[in-house]
């Protein structure tokens, strides 16, 4: 019974692109153990659409109690958050979700680190690369492949404090024609470990390549939640194995993930 | 003030639980909620064997509600008894087991693993929409619902709920079927059948096609049945759907239900559950209501 | 690019109409619509004298959507001759009238005196939850739904379309029995009946205690039977239950709708009905789709 | 095809007691034309509460493009109306119904005119006083009864400018106990002619009296409202003699009042 629904304060509200908004918000001690790769879920104060929202965690400042969201309009829900001014209130519940495993041998030096955004998957490896970064790992054994629509891209100058950053896009008109996995073939990455977050086919790739090259992944999956918590079963992906919560090969993202090793689950 | 119900026997401290399938086992709600404030909890659907349910999506919103198609995805009795029991014996509330099965074999199967366990009530799923087997097929059809809650009955220890479904042209004729059946109480409404389009993709929002929709959009439906099965039958009414805050639930109980059930509800606030239970003490004493009894069926 | 829709051989400009009762017949909406534009214009129920109507209060908000229990008030078919229908005759849209009656042959009554008049459909309501007599029970039981459609329609000069009822286990079933009666068409859903509760004055919000819902919170299960009934029968079908955008009409007419009547939501902004006009031809243009036939039913 | 649902911005909003909000609005061109009697139509932009809310208008200011209201909080649209603060907009349709008829007889020297606003009815009783004001008729031939629960009284001040104010309250804590019609006996106001909006149990008063002493008096009903333009036969009332619309005696409130004379109505 630690846990609450909580109302946290809109600091700051940009415009990143046309559809791409960044908030920043005062959330007090509610999530200030977040790590990279967890998300929260966000709801609307309309009534009407009573299912929550989730969205990674794109920074957290502990010290300041501040956390970053960065989300894409695409709907009615991500509509009203686009629309938050500083000083009013919206509800949360996180932070939810497992994020990535940084193991103390991947932190050992020299080991490369390559992290895969993907559209609106970029905003999670922006806290991850920071977090990198804190522990020590060198700038140049960071390296970030961002794959973007076209040239409108986002996030890129941050990405830079922290890490090595390669663009893609679907058109070509920024970096790379091509999504994230022709970028690491085309630039030449070689990754000791990969963390990916994107669309499905995105992942799939990510998948196909890890096992090909025989690198460690960890992926952040998607899919349509209610509860975010475990308890409803909307949100599961299919497993390698038998997992022991659904003795069905049906593991919870929202609980269990998002974030899986990539030869775990099924896509 | 008294707060505690009487549901076949079974005394509640107070008249709230959770709908079944949206609560899981209440492990994951335990970070949100004292489970021993609450009046029971009720598990989502157990089959003999485990179920794989629905492919994804699995669910969608719709306007003051959601649609879900889960399919009944569950572990299968055996890991229910060894991993879930447990973990709600710990806590001081009653439990009520949802039941689910394709046969009547499979009902019966559960029902009998269940009698040695620590389950106070079994809270017969007859009318998920969401599955091909079984589930609504009992529950749309008078004989077949009679029929299986006389064998059920037969086969239970603890006493029987049957769950009705709010499909169907006349709730109060399978109110009577099941009370004529030997059910001990009735919980009403389960998901209404629906369907949403992303017109964009010209493809449905979950992938059973179908889904069961909940929430507070379906709650006038759902006060209306329980006021009808009230007028129908003696037994002890569970109503749901669509009960998000104390009010909806005294809403329900002056329609004649006994208890309540909080369902889509939990996932717009996890900690709602509990603060239903402390609404509804806030009303009865700014109400001057002494006994929760008082005010039940009390619009005419 | 072609919105045109074809109804029992009335050609309605473009698929969009409003839900009978909840548009008067256009008078009132005229200051905010231009019903020109509309593809036709559906009219409140008419019986063959005036009816009184149940008690206020005949209304009641619930969530994304309301309860009404009108109960068919109506000035009578001899009035709504002399002054709607002339003044719709106006415009340059069609008229579907909309059909009450407490017996056969009140409905058979209705149905001759608008033989010669400028109606183009006639749409006959078995489905009002929220009347004593006829209204809904022609529409829960296939035998009586039969034999009034042989009925009405051997008595009509106009194509005759069924309003069908939700409140029902399986509305293929009904949906068949209005076709096998000669049904022209088909429109549905009606309310949903429900029932809401003041729980601080104990008593109930509409004074007939259940109303019909109706709005978003019941499209769902609106878009869920019109995809039933779609595939079930080769009549047209007028398609509604909880349309306020054009979004959510397109959404009737890919689960197999022909045409679609906007309701409640004229409540919550009376243009909208000529809003969702344009917004489906926004749609049409901006998906390349050349005639709204090619998205009917494009689901499966 | 003239009218259309618009949004008005809020200019200032004040908070007159405990659960009584005042709320100024910029409504351009649209409803310069409002009278005394007349409502507006408020939505909620939260879209799980889809039904207007008529609230009566209090005051109208042509040359500012101003309208005023002061609504009671007693549920949850007009909870959300009483959050909103200035520069927010609000959905309006409106001005709507009939509103009280000023002849020119009664606006001849010397014609004695009762306003009767009882709790939540005073509001369009001070555009009334206005009015009558603005017609001409001298202050002491406007007067005033404003009813209250208790000594928390609201607009009287605003009332004091164009009428004399007289005050009765439920429980006797401010001018005399009782109601307006107790009002006008135990303060012996003689009327030419009687207007009134208020709760159900004082407009029946009113009619009592008016019909006992012959005055012509004028009432504003309320009934639940769908259309609020007269389509829809939700807010119906009895008349004395069947009307041409209904053609059963169910007169709309929306459409054919809400003001009406007190003589042709059944309460
Ligand atoms: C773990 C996780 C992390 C995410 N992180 C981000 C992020 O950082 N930035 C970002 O822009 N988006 C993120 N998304 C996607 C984001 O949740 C959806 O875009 C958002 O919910 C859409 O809401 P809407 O109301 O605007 O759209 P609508 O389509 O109107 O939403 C209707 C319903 O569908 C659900 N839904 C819609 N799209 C998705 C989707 N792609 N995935 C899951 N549910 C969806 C909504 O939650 C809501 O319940 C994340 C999704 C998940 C599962
Ligand atoms: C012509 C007219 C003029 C009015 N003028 C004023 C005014 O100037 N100031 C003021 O405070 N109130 C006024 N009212 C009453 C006001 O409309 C209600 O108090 C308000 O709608 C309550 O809304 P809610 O969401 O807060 O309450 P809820 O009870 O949550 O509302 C639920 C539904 O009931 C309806 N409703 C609730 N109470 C009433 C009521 N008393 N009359 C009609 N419908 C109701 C609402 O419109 C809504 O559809 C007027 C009513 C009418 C009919
Ligand atoms: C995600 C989800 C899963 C459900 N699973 C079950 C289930 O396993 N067994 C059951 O009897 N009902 C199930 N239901 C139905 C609920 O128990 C309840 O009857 C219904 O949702 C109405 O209540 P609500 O509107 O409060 O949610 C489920 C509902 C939802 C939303
Ligand atoms: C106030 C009101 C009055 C109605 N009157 C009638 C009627 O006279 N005849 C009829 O067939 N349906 C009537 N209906 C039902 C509507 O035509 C429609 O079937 C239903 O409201 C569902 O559509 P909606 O959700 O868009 O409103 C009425 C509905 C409302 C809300
Ligand atoms: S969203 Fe409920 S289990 Fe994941
Ligand atoms: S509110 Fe619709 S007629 Fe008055």
């Amino acid at each position: 019974m630690s846990k609450s629904k909580f109302r946290a304060k809109v600091i700051e509200k940009l415009q990143l692109t046309e559809d791409i908004f960044s908030i920043l918000l005062y959330v007090g001690d509610k999530i200030s153990e977040a790590v990279p790769g967890q998300f929260i879920d966000l709801y609307t104060d309309d009534n009407s659409y009573l299912l929550p929202r989730p969205i990674s965690i794109c920074d957290v400042d502990r010290d300041k109690a501040e956390m970053r969201i960065v989300f894409r309009k695409v709907g009615k829900g991500t509509e009203l958050f686009s629309r938050l001014q500083s000083g009013e209130e919206v509800d949360i519940v996180g932070p939810l979700g497992n994020g990535y495993k940084l193991s103390d041998e991947s932190l050992a030096s020299g080991k490369v680190h390559v992290l895969l955004g993907g559209g609106i998957g970029i905003p999670p490896m922006l806290y991850l690369a920071k977090e990198l970064a804190k522990r020590g790992v060198a700038r140049e054994n960071i390296k970030t492949v961002l794959g973007f629509r076209d040239a409108t891209t986002f996030l890129t100058e941050e990405f830079e404090k922290y890490s090595e950053v390669y663009i893609t896009s679907d058109n070509g008109e920024a970096g790379i024609k091509g999504n994230v996995i022709d970028g690491i073939r085309e630039y030449k990455i070689n990754a000791d470990y990969l963390y990916a977050c994107g669309p499905g086919p995105m992942l799939k790739g990510v998948k196909a390549y890890a096992a090909e090259k025989g690198i460690p992944a960890q992926i952040s999956l998607e899919e349509r939640m209610a509860c975010g918590i475990g308890a409803c079963l909307a949100c599961v992906c299919k497993t390698k194995e038998i997992d022991d919560h659904s003795k069905v090969k049906n593991t919870r993202i929202c609980k269990d993930g998002p974030v899986f090793a990539a030869e775990e689950v099924e896509l | 003030m008294n707060t505690s119900v009487n549901i076949a026997g079974v005394i509640m401290k107070n008249p709230v639980t959770v709908a079944s399938g949206t609560f899981g086992s209440g492990m994951e709600f335990a970070d949100f909620v004292d489970l021993s404030k609450l009046g029971a909890v009720t598990t989502k659907g157990v089959a003999n064997v485990p179920w794989a349910g629905n492919p994804t999506p699995r669910i969608a919103e719709t306007p003051s509600g959601m649609m879900n198609a889960i399919g009944l995805q569950n572990p299968g009795i055996d890991t229910f008894i060894k991993r879930d029991l447990p973990f709600l014996a710990e806590y001081d509330t009653k439990v009520i087991v949802n039941v689910c099965g394709k046969s009547t074999e499979d009902y019966v199967d559960v029902v009998e693993r269940l009698a040695d366990t620590s389950a106070d009530l079994l809270e017969i799923n007859v009318s998920c929409p969401n599955v091909k087997e079984g589930g609504i097929a009992f529950g749309q059809d008078p004989k077949a619902l009679y029929d299986i809650t006389t064998k059920v009955k037969a086969a239970a220890k603890q006493p029987i709920i049957m769950k009705l479904s709010p499909n169907v042209t006349d709730i109060t004729e399978m109110a009577r079927a099941a009370e004529a059946g030997g059910a001990d109480a009735l919980s009403l409404i389960n998901t209404i059948t629906g369907m949403k389009i992303d017109i964009y993709r010209r493809r449905f929002a979950v992938a059973n096609k179908t889904g069961g929709v909940s929430g507070p959009a379906i709650r006038p439906i759902a006060v209306r049945m329980v006021y009808q099965v009230a007028k129908a039958v003696k037994l002890p009414i569970i109503g749901m759907g669509g009960i998000a805050t104390a009010e909806d639930a005294i809403e329900f109980i002056m329609a004649g239900a006994t208890a309540v059930s909080v369902g889509t509800a939990n996932f717009r606030n996890p900690s709602v559950s509990q603060e239903i239970v402390k609404g509804i003490e806030d009303f009865m004493i700014s109400q001057g209501i002494e006994d929760i009894a008082d005010i039940r069926g009390c619009v005419d």
